[in-house]
């Protein structure tokens, strides 16, 4: 929750570190930044699935999802994807330079709910930016969860993001990680294919299970359908919605699937609150 | 309340000693009406039906800035807010919509901007003759409508009665002075009987009941496709309505000085919704018509309670291609 | 320090003529005002004329759009193009108010140098007698 | 003269071609003095067409506004004919949007309504300002006769006929497929007096007319919407990168705009109104469109929209072109 | 994947040139403060080796990505500092120049205001820089081969060429034979060598050449691509006769039916010929051809019982079944040499050319003075009975040239001088003929043209200086009204034959080729070269030239020598194999553009083209720039209404920040 009175003003923030993830066109850079204000970082909390407005004073600010867990520490990270006036200029920025963050916005995944549950997360391509918070604190609580397996693919290897970290994940057994990318490639050693059908190859027991999945749209459709298939009831899937939006707080207009403000009321969605919009997947 | 009244003889010192303050009403821009500051009580137009652009630009004008910086620099500077403290000539229509946009800018984040100039008096005029596509008896308003008004006008013909209804407007009768009267005997029924024959002069009616509910059933139905065919996707009917209230944000810059600002987006435009991706989940004009018909006689009774609309009519008269939102309604009533 | 009103002339020279006439009289050591700054690009038909709308907007007090003479465009056509689209523009111009002298166009070959200096004067002198542009400058309105 | 009847059996029959997707045309609007674009694709349809003074709306601009769903894989997009009535200055947008290839000629089947003026709404409801229902309009002879509630009341054209109306050169179509009924004789002549007539202030004095009508400007952008010369996918007026123009609303940001929109419109513009029509703050856009075609006509002996087979004016260039100003 | 932009800003002393009037220091001291400049220097002589020592040290030591100097024009060392770039391992088009010395040390005096407009100049610079993108210049292959169109002696020169220095050629020529102008020629001035006897072996050398493919009797149908990859498309005409089976006999001719019935064109109408011919005794290919449009078999469907010319050939070659044949090729490099016409005097009626049959045009007489001419190189007017020598001869000059009112300013060149030669021709061919010239001037610029002038004169030529304003008819003379203007006597001379040298002008056909090619006309309405001094027989199309009189007028050194140029010019492409494309062009963004098609009218290259593509499975027509062609003159970025089309490093989003500096900063 934005402490300001007036909430269309950021904080100023700091970048720390900031890599690129992915390469060409529409390549990812992640950024670590901390609040400049000690007292906002002190007050600042969020919970997985949130988002906050991250911008530079005289380009403009866009909505990203918060892509690290608190549990990670005091500072947050940002995925970001170039993809226009706003994006590519972050991706100018470099550790040490000043960005406005405002948030934290919106639901959150109600991770303390599915404690005792199965966590099942899948993924494609930048999507995968608003269920990393969700790794990184079922990993940090792993006790209190009754397994991870995340599900992640991409076109390429080049466009899978967060790769370190899954290297760091192999070779555990009470969480498990499946990459895939689209098409056959030299020194590949994962699965070839689409996220769907891994899906299906897995065919994980929907028995105490969440499964959580977010990518683009084409994919999140066949994967619920398959979740489906696989007998998933329609509140055990969530998934999250980014419609374009100004504000972040509900006023501004543009977000709303039906009478949902994705910016409020998501972005966050059960299945079954969103299989009755009947724009929530156009 | 203590009625007054001021004789349109004195109306321009009426004006001239609420002009101390910072008072808007209806005056002629270009070729148009609208609400902008009053610097000479002449040029305030109340012989009207109702302004071009609703009184919403003055409590949410068109382009803001929400605040200043220096490029390069992360200083952020707030600017002043408020500077309005009375609305005259506000429709009893546009009042009641802006207290319908109030929940929209006071649900749980409150915006500032907008508060701040919420706080003025809103001064009404009773529509003595409405017009040709007034429609808001359909909606639970009507001509002497006094929701979100402090004080009601009426024009008797000489003079304006004036019907102070909380506070704020006992204080600006109070303020007003000298230029006021007590009203006469008759004066109270006289403007009864005025707000009694605009009632019957409005022909345009639509039953607007029932349309929430059934608004759901209807989202295939070729209705969309009819209406959105010869919209022009423009930004008139929002832009005009009194309770359209979706905005964008940018930054402008000029040399090293720049601001971020808001200003009045339409939910008819199709860059609106336009995904980074080149994706866009309302991408013609079909759905978009389909949304702002929702957004106003659904989405927001869902969220809100109350219907977004209070039908002034105005998207109808100003629409250039006379798609009519009576008609629609009345579709949509009769649709199977 | 003068406090008389020194305009600001932003210029689009082509590569080849105008820009090479310029450097003429750079070369030649010819004297002139200081006022007018040049944006090089490669022909006269590149200018866009929202160019020189932005340009006003955005703070200048004269324009100047400056080419081959007709007929020696490197890239054989460009300013016929360009005269075309700046006769229209200018004529738009005056109409809505914007003062004659505030926007210019001129041909000056790679072996004009003097008339460079010329044009350059001239240009400099319509703006000055113009004085600051205000019309729809973009200073900040309502900021 | 107009004969509805041969009008409607016309649409009818076109309608019923299966190469034909529809046809757009007008009905009678739903309030006052107004006519609706309408969009047939049954003959039965065909029964609400009108053709009167009413029909003042450009209807080709509707074949560069529609939009297109993206098709389904293995889909094939729809071919079929749009079929479009056309007043004269109408037709000259059709032609226009083809020097342009805006339109490609097999798409679209031009019926051609010689028309004898259309109204300037405003002005009607000037005359009769308390007219709340539907009204119909004929043509008579020299007058517009309107169907009041209360009776027929016939008015001088000259009275009510729109801006464009009372110079029109061209009220047969220039260009049609078929044709409705016989031409009609050209009565309009156009020395563009309201140019003139501002032309011969000082610049401030044009500033001065011109700065209020700007900054009343709303950027509602209908008046680019309407227009059927502007169909660019992604229109530099609301660009942002690069951002051109503000997307703030003032006089600054309002002229940079008008100033664009009217010189994209140099040697383009087909003076059908319609964008000065649209505009919800009556700013007079054709004062400043009529600039350009005046000065593109004396000019260059330019006139846009009457030979399909022309080059676009600023795509072209005659090397004698005058250069007065230049230095 | 874009990197944060680190400018260097380096200001050049450039000795005192810069530093005495701008005070350099402080517009470094301005620059440091820009934003994304990260590195700031002052030097004496930034073009120097240790001046572009420290551009390369910096982008190594402080990871510069863009460099901005502020130096001299651009026109001056922009191509130095881009190789510096590029040694330092940077994209040489990271580079952006402010001129602080023309357009500001040398032009203004004043310190202050020299300074601080180098520091509007250094801000505008870095504004476009960190907006500025990587640009490749290309390279294509080059096809190893050339066409040459048009066989004159232009076109043959240039395909020996070629073909001697071991490219392939293809000749294409219109006619059934190669040759042009010159085969109709007697002999030539100034040196008086028989024409046919220097012409023909190289006719012959073109026939024989294994480099040259000979197409005669073709047209170009099509020329797509670009500069070493041209694709071309070329329509072999039928000639009805099976070029392989004719041996050039000629016995067809003899007994075609309409033998001795058809104009000759080689001669200029004055000879006949048969429906089935051989343009020329030493027409190359020589074989047969049947025209088309007279051949009675191929115009009514009937030729006697049966067509006399298939019954004589013994070889079998006639087959009246053959069809035009298309051959497609690719070539590298395209000539053009089509040559020119000679002015058609009924456009000066008072000449009388149309109405007196002894009113003659220069190249009817080198037919006539001709020994394989239609007379056997005997000069006689009228036929039969009425056929007689002329004795009394006038030549005009200037029919057709210098002459506004028929729309040619232009001087043919050679009219002066084969008046002369013909002059001296008929005086020798006719003993005691009385031969004058009416002149304006006598321009014998050439070599040897002056000496041979004079020799003419002595031959008892009489130049008379006058512009005869009439000719018309008395008794059998022929009478010239003129006036001499060097005696100001008006005279009225009579005359048995008049001459009218008339003018060279661009081929009647020339308009097809410029469809083709997209080639200009200069005003004279001949095909435009690139530049009229530096490169006279380039085009303004890439790897397509000029050569002989398709030019403009000239005589036969000239063209010859300008055929070299071209092939020579050719050559330089062909041989090296590859050429470079700008890196400067255009592009289109087919998501916004609009397919108006105004970018393609406006482009002076052709390098626009609309084509078809796919939006969302929706066809749309948008343009497309052809790399190879484009020039980049950016024309199309600004005729675009919808900024579909820009100009890289001259994109609107890296001008319009200039712009801004520059009229914010005061
Ligand atoms: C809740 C939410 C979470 C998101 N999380 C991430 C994330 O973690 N990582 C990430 O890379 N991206 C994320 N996005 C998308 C991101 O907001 C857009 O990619 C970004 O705004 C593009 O801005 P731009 O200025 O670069 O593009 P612009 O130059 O403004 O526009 C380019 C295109 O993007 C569209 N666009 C502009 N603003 C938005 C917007 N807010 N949302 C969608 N499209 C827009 C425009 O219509 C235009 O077509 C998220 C969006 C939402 C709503
Ligand atoms: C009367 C007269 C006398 C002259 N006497 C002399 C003289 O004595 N000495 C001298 O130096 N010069 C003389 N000249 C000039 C000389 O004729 C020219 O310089 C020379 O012929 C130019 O050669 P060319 O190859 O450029 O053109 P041309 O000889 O015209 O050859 C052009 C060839 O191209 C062919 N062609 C044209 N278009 C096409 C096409 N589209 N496709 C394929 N083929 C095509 C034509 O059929 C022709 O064969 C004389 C000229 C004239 C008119
Ligand atoms: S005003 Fe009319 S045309 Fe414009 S967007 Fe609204 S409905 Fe469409
Ligand atoms: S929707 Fe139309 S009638 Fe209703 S309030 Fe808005 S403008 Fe008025
Ligand atoms: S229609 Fe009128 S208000 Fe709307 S953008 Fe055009 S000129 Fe402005
Ligand atoms: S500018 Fe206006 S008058 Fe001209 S074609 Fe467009 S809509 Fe019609
Ligand atoms: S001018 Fe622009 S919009 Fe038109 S075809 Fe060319 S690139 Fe496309
Ligand atoms: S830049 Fe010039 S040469 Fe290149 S495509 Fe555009 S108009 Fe043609």
């Amino acid at each position: 929750m934005c402490n300001n009175a007036n909430p269309y003003i950021p904080y100023v923030a700091t970048i720390e570190d900031a890599w690129f993830e992915t390469v060409g066109e529409r390549c990812v850079k992640t950024f670590k930044v901390t609040l400049d204000d000690p007292v906002a970082r002190k007050n600042w909390r969020h919970q997985p699935g949130q988002c906050a407005m991250v911008g530079q004073l005289g380009v403009g600010e866009s909505m990203f999802c918060i892509s690290c867990s608190p549990t990670e520490g005091d500072f947050l990270r940002f995925s970001i994807m170039r993809a226009g006036k706003n994006t590519q200029a972050l991706h100018e920025l470099e550790a040490g330079d000043k960005l406005t963050v405002r948030g934290p916005y919106g639901n959150t995944f109600p991770v303390d709910e599915w404690k005792g549950k199965k966590i099942l997360t899948i993924g494609g391509g930048i999507g995968q930016a608003p269920l990393r918070p969700i790794v990184e604190y079922v990993k940090a609580n792993l006790d209190q969860y009754a397994g991870l397996t995340m599900i992640y693919g991409a076109r390429t290897s080049g466009d899978l993001c967060f790769k370190d970290e899954f290297a760091a994940m192999s070779g555990r057994d009470d969480l498990s990680c499946h990459l895939t990318i689209d098409v056959e490639e030299e020194g590949w050693e994962y699965n070839v294919g689409f996220v769907p059908s891994l899906l299906m190859d897995l065919s994980p027991s929907p028995e105490n299970t969440i499964a959580i999945t977010c990518g683009p749209p084409i994919m999140i459709r066949f994967v619920l359908e398959n979740l489906k298939k696989l007998n998933f009831a329609d509140d055990q899937i969530y998934t999250t919605l980014e419609n374009r939006m100004k504000c972040g707080i509900g006023k501004c207009g543009r977000c709303n699937v039906g009478s949902l403000y994705v910016c409020k009321d998501g972005p966050v969605f059960t299945y079954a609150t969103l299989k009755d919009i009947p724009e929530a997947f156009a | 309340m203590d009625m007054k009244k001021v004789r349109k003889e004195k109306f321009a010192d009426f004006l001239a000693t609420l002009a101390e303050q910072k008072l808007y009403a209806p005056q002629k821009v270009g070729e148009s009406l609208r609400f902008a500051p009053v610097t000479d009580s002449g040029k305030v137009e109340l012989e009207m039906s109702n302004t071009t652009v609703p009184p919403k630009s003055v409590f949410f004008p068109q382009t803001e800035t929400l605040y200043r910086y220096e490029v390069g620099n992360t200083e952020i500077q707030q600017p002043a807010m408020g500077g309005v403290d009375i609305v005259l000539g506000v429709r009893p229509c546009d009042a009641r919509a802006q207290v319908i946009v109030d929940s929209l800018f006071g649900w749980d984040y409150n915006d500032p901007y907008y508060q701040e100039r919420r706080k003025a008096t809103v001064v009404g005029l009773a529509c003595n003759k409405p017009c040709v596509n007034c429609f808001c008896l359909s909606l639970g308003g009507g001509p002497a409508s006094t929701v979100g008004l402090d004080l009601l006008m009426t024009d008797l013909g000489d003079a304006y009665l004036l019907q102070p209804l909380t506070e704020k407007g006992e204080k600006l009768l109070a303020l007003a002075g000298e230029t006021v009267e007590t009203a006469a005997a008759g004066d109270r029924e006289a403007a009864e009987s005025l707000h009694g024959q605009a009632e019957q002069m409005i022909t345009r009616k639509v039953e607007t009941a029932g349309v929430a509910e059934k608004l759901p059933g209807l989202w295939e139905h070729s209705l969309w496709q009819e209406t959105a065919n010869s919209c022009l996707g423009c930004g008139i009917c929002t832009f005009l309505c009194p309770t359209c209230h979706c905005f964008d944000i940018q930054d402008e810059v000029e040399g090293l000085e720049g601001r971020r600002c808001r200003m009045w987006d339409s939910c008819m435009f199709k860059e609106y919704t336009l995904h980074a991706s080149g994706h866009n989940p309302r991408p013609t004009r079909r759905e978009r018509t389909r949304n702002r018909i929702n957004h106003k006689y659904s989405y927001f009774v869902q969220k809100f309670g109350h219907t977004a609309c209070v039908g002034c009519g105005r998207c109808i008269n100003y629409c250039p291609v006379n798609i009519d939102l009576v008609e629609i309604l009345r579709q949509v009533k009769e649709a199977l | 320090m003068s406090t008389e009103f020194e305009p600001n002339v932003v210029a689009f020279l082509c590569n080849w003529c105008s820009y090479a006439g310029a450097d003429l009289a750079g070369t030649s050591r010819t004297h002139y005002p200081s006022n007018l700054n040049v944006i090089r690009v490669m022909c006269s038909g590149r200018v866009n004329p929202l160019y020189v709308v932005n340009a006003l907007q955005q703070g200048a007090d004269g324009v100047l759009v400056s080419g081959c003479h007709p007929g020696d465009c490197h890239y054989m056509e460009g300013n016929f193009y360009a005269r075309r689209r700046f006769t229209l523009l200018r004529e738009l111009l005056e109409y809505v108010g914007v003062e004659p002298g505030r926007f210019n166009m001129s041909w000056v070959s790679a072996s004009e140098g003097a008339k460079w200096k010329d044009v350059v004067g001239e240009v400099t002198k319509k703006a000055k007698e113009a004085g600051p542009f205000k019309q729809f400058r973009r200073a900040k309105i309502n900021w | 003269m107009v004969n509805v009847d041969k009008l409607k059996e016309i649409a009818r029959e076109t309608i019923s071609r299966d190469d034909v997707k529809y046809l757009i045309g007008w009905r009678q609007g739903t309030y006052g003095f107004r006519a609706a674009p309408y969009f047939m694709s049954t003959p039965e349809e065909a029964e609400e067409l009108i053709f009167s003074p009413l029909c003042t709306n450009n209807l080709a601009t509707y074949l560069t506004l529609a939009e297109k769903l993206p098709v389904p894989r293995g889909q094939e997009p729809d071919s079929r004919k749009v079929a479009l009535l056309v007043k004269g200055c109408d037709s000259r947008a059709v032609v226009q949007q083809l020097v342009e290839q805006g339109i490609s000629r097999e798409r679209v089947l031009v019926i051609g309504c010689p028309c004898r003026g259309v109204i300037d709404q405003k002005k009607v409801e000037a005359k009769f300002p308390d007219v709340r229902e539907a009204v119909s309009a004929v043509w008579d002879g020299d007058t517009v006769v309107f169907n009041l509630p209360g009776g027929s009341v016939a008015v001088p054209r000259q009275e009510v006929l729109a801006g464009k109306c009372l110079t029109c050169r061209y009220p047969n179509p220039v260009i049609a497929d078929v044709t409705v009924w016989e031409e009609v004789a050209v009565w309009g002549s156009d020395d563009y007096v309201d140019v003139r007539e501002l032309e011969a202030g000082s610049p401030q004095q044009r500033w001065g007319f011109w700065e209020e009508k700007f900054a009343s400007c709303m950027r509602c952008y209908s008046c680019r919407n309407v227009c059927p010369m502007c169909y660019c996918e992604d229109c530099v007026l609301d660009r942002l990168n690069p951002q051109w123009i503000m997307r703030s609303v003032n006089t600054a940001e309002n002229t940079a705009f008008h100033l664009a929109r009217a010189f994209h419109l140099a040697g383009r513009c087909i003076e059908c109104g319609e964008c000065e029509r649209v505009c919800p703050v009556d700013i007079p856009l054709m004062k400043l469109n009529r600039k350009l075609t005046k000065e593109v006509r004396d000019k260059y002996a330019y006139e846009p929209g009457v030979d399909p087979e022309a080059k676009p004016l600023q795509a072209s260039y005659r090397p004698d072109d005058k250069e007065d100003f230049i230095l | 994947m874009n990197n944060k932009p680190k400018i260097g800003v380096y200001v050049c002393h450039c000795g005192v040139n810069i530093a005495r009037t701008v005070d350099v220091e402080a517009v470094r001291e301005f620059a440091s403060r820009l934003p994304n400049v990260k590195v700031v220097r002052n030097y004496a002589y930034m073009c120097s080796d240790p001046g572009q020592l420290l551009i390369r040290d910096d982008v190594e030591k402080e990871g510069l990505n863009r460099i901005v100097v502020a130096s001299c024009s651009p026109r001056m060392h922009e191509n130095t500092f881009r190789k510096t770039l590029a040694a330092a391992g940077l994209n040489p088009y990271y580079l952006e120049m402010a001129n602080i010395r023309e357009q500001c040390s040398w032009v203004h005096e004043d310190r202050e205001e020299a300074t601080a407009k180098a520091k509007k100049l250094v801000y505008a610079a870095v504004a476009k820089a960190r907006l500025l993108e990587p640009l490749y210049e290309k390279e294509v292959e080059v096809e190893p081969a050339s066409l040459v169109i048009g066989g004159g002696i232009a076109g043959i020169q240039a395909a020996l060429d070629i073909a001697n220095a071991g490219f392939k050629v293809y000749l294409v020529e219109k006619t059934p034979s190669v040759g042009g102008r010159m085969s109709q020629l007697d002999k030539t001035f100034p040196t008086l060598d028989c024409s046919a006897c220097i012409l023909t072996p190289k006719m012959v050398d073109v026939a024989n050449h294994p480099n040259i493919e000979l197409l005669a009797y073709s047209q170009v149908e099509d020329i797509s691509g670009y500069v070493g990859n041209f694709d071309v498309k070329v329509r072999k005409k039928a000639r009805y006769v099976d070029v392989d089976k004719c041996t050039g006999c000629g016995i067809c001719a003899e007994e075609c039916r309409l033998k001795g019935r058809i104009p000759s064109e080689f001669d200029m109408g004055m000879g006949k010929r048969s429906a089935i011919y051989l343009p020329f005794p030493q027409a190359v290919p020589a074989k047969y051809t049947i025209d088309p449009e007279r051949c009675l078999y191929l115009t009514r469907g009937k030729c006697g019982k049966s067509p006399k010319c298939a019954d004589a050939c013994t070889a079998g070659a006639i087959n009246f079944e053959q069809q035009d044949e298309i051959v497609e090729f690719k070539v590298g490099t395209v000539i053009v040499a089509t040559g020119f016409d000679t002015f058609d005097p009924t456009r000066k009626p008072e000449y009388g050319y149309a109405d007196y049959d002894n009113v003659l045009t220069g190249l009817e007489l080198e037919r006539l003075v001709s020994a394989s001419g239609p007379t056997g190189g005997n000069i006689v007017l009228g036929e039969g009975e009425n056929a007689f020598v002329p004795k009394d001869i006038a030549f005009i000059k200037c029919v057709g040239s210098r002459d506004k009112s028929v729309g040619n300013e232009y001087c043919s060149r050679v009219c002066c001088m084969y008046t002369a030669k013909l002059a001296h021709l008929v005086e020798e061919k006719i003993p005691g003929a009385n031969v004058r010239i009416y002149y304006m001037d006598v321009r014998a610029f050439g070599k040897g043209f002056e000496e041979f002038y004079d020799r003419v004169r002595r031959e008892g030529i009489r130049y008379i200086r006058g512009n005869p304003s009439e000719i018309f008819k008395r008794g059998d003379k022929l009478v010239i009204k003129v006036e001499d203007t060097l005696a100001a006597t008006p005279l009225e001379d009579e005359v048995d034959m008049v001459v009218l040298a008339v003018g060279l002008e661009p081929r009647k056909d020339a308009r097809e080729i410029i469809d083709i090619l997209r080639l200009s006309q200069s005003a004279d309405r001949f095909y435009l070269e690139a530049h009229p001094k530096l490169a006279p027989v380039d085009t303004a199309t890439d790897g397509v030239f000029l050569a002989g009189c398709a030019q403009g007028p000239k005589d036969i050194p000239d063209t010859v020598a300008q055929a070299k140029g071209a092939a020579s010019s050719a050559l330089v492409l062909l041989s090296s194999g590859k050429v470079k494309i700008q890196a400067q062009i255009s592009f289109i963004n087919e998501n916004t553009c609009r397919g108006c098609g105004y970018c393609v009218e406006i482009c002076p290259y052709g390098a626009i083209e609309l084509v078809t593509i796919s939006r969302m499975g929706n066809p749309v027509q948008v343009g497309r720039v052809n790399e190879a062609l484009c020039k980049g003159c950016g024309a199309c970025a600004a005729a675009c209404f919808s900024g579909s089309a820009q100009q890289k490093s001259f994109m609107d989003r890296q001008i319009l920040p200039q712009i801004a500096v520059l009229g914010v900063m005061r």
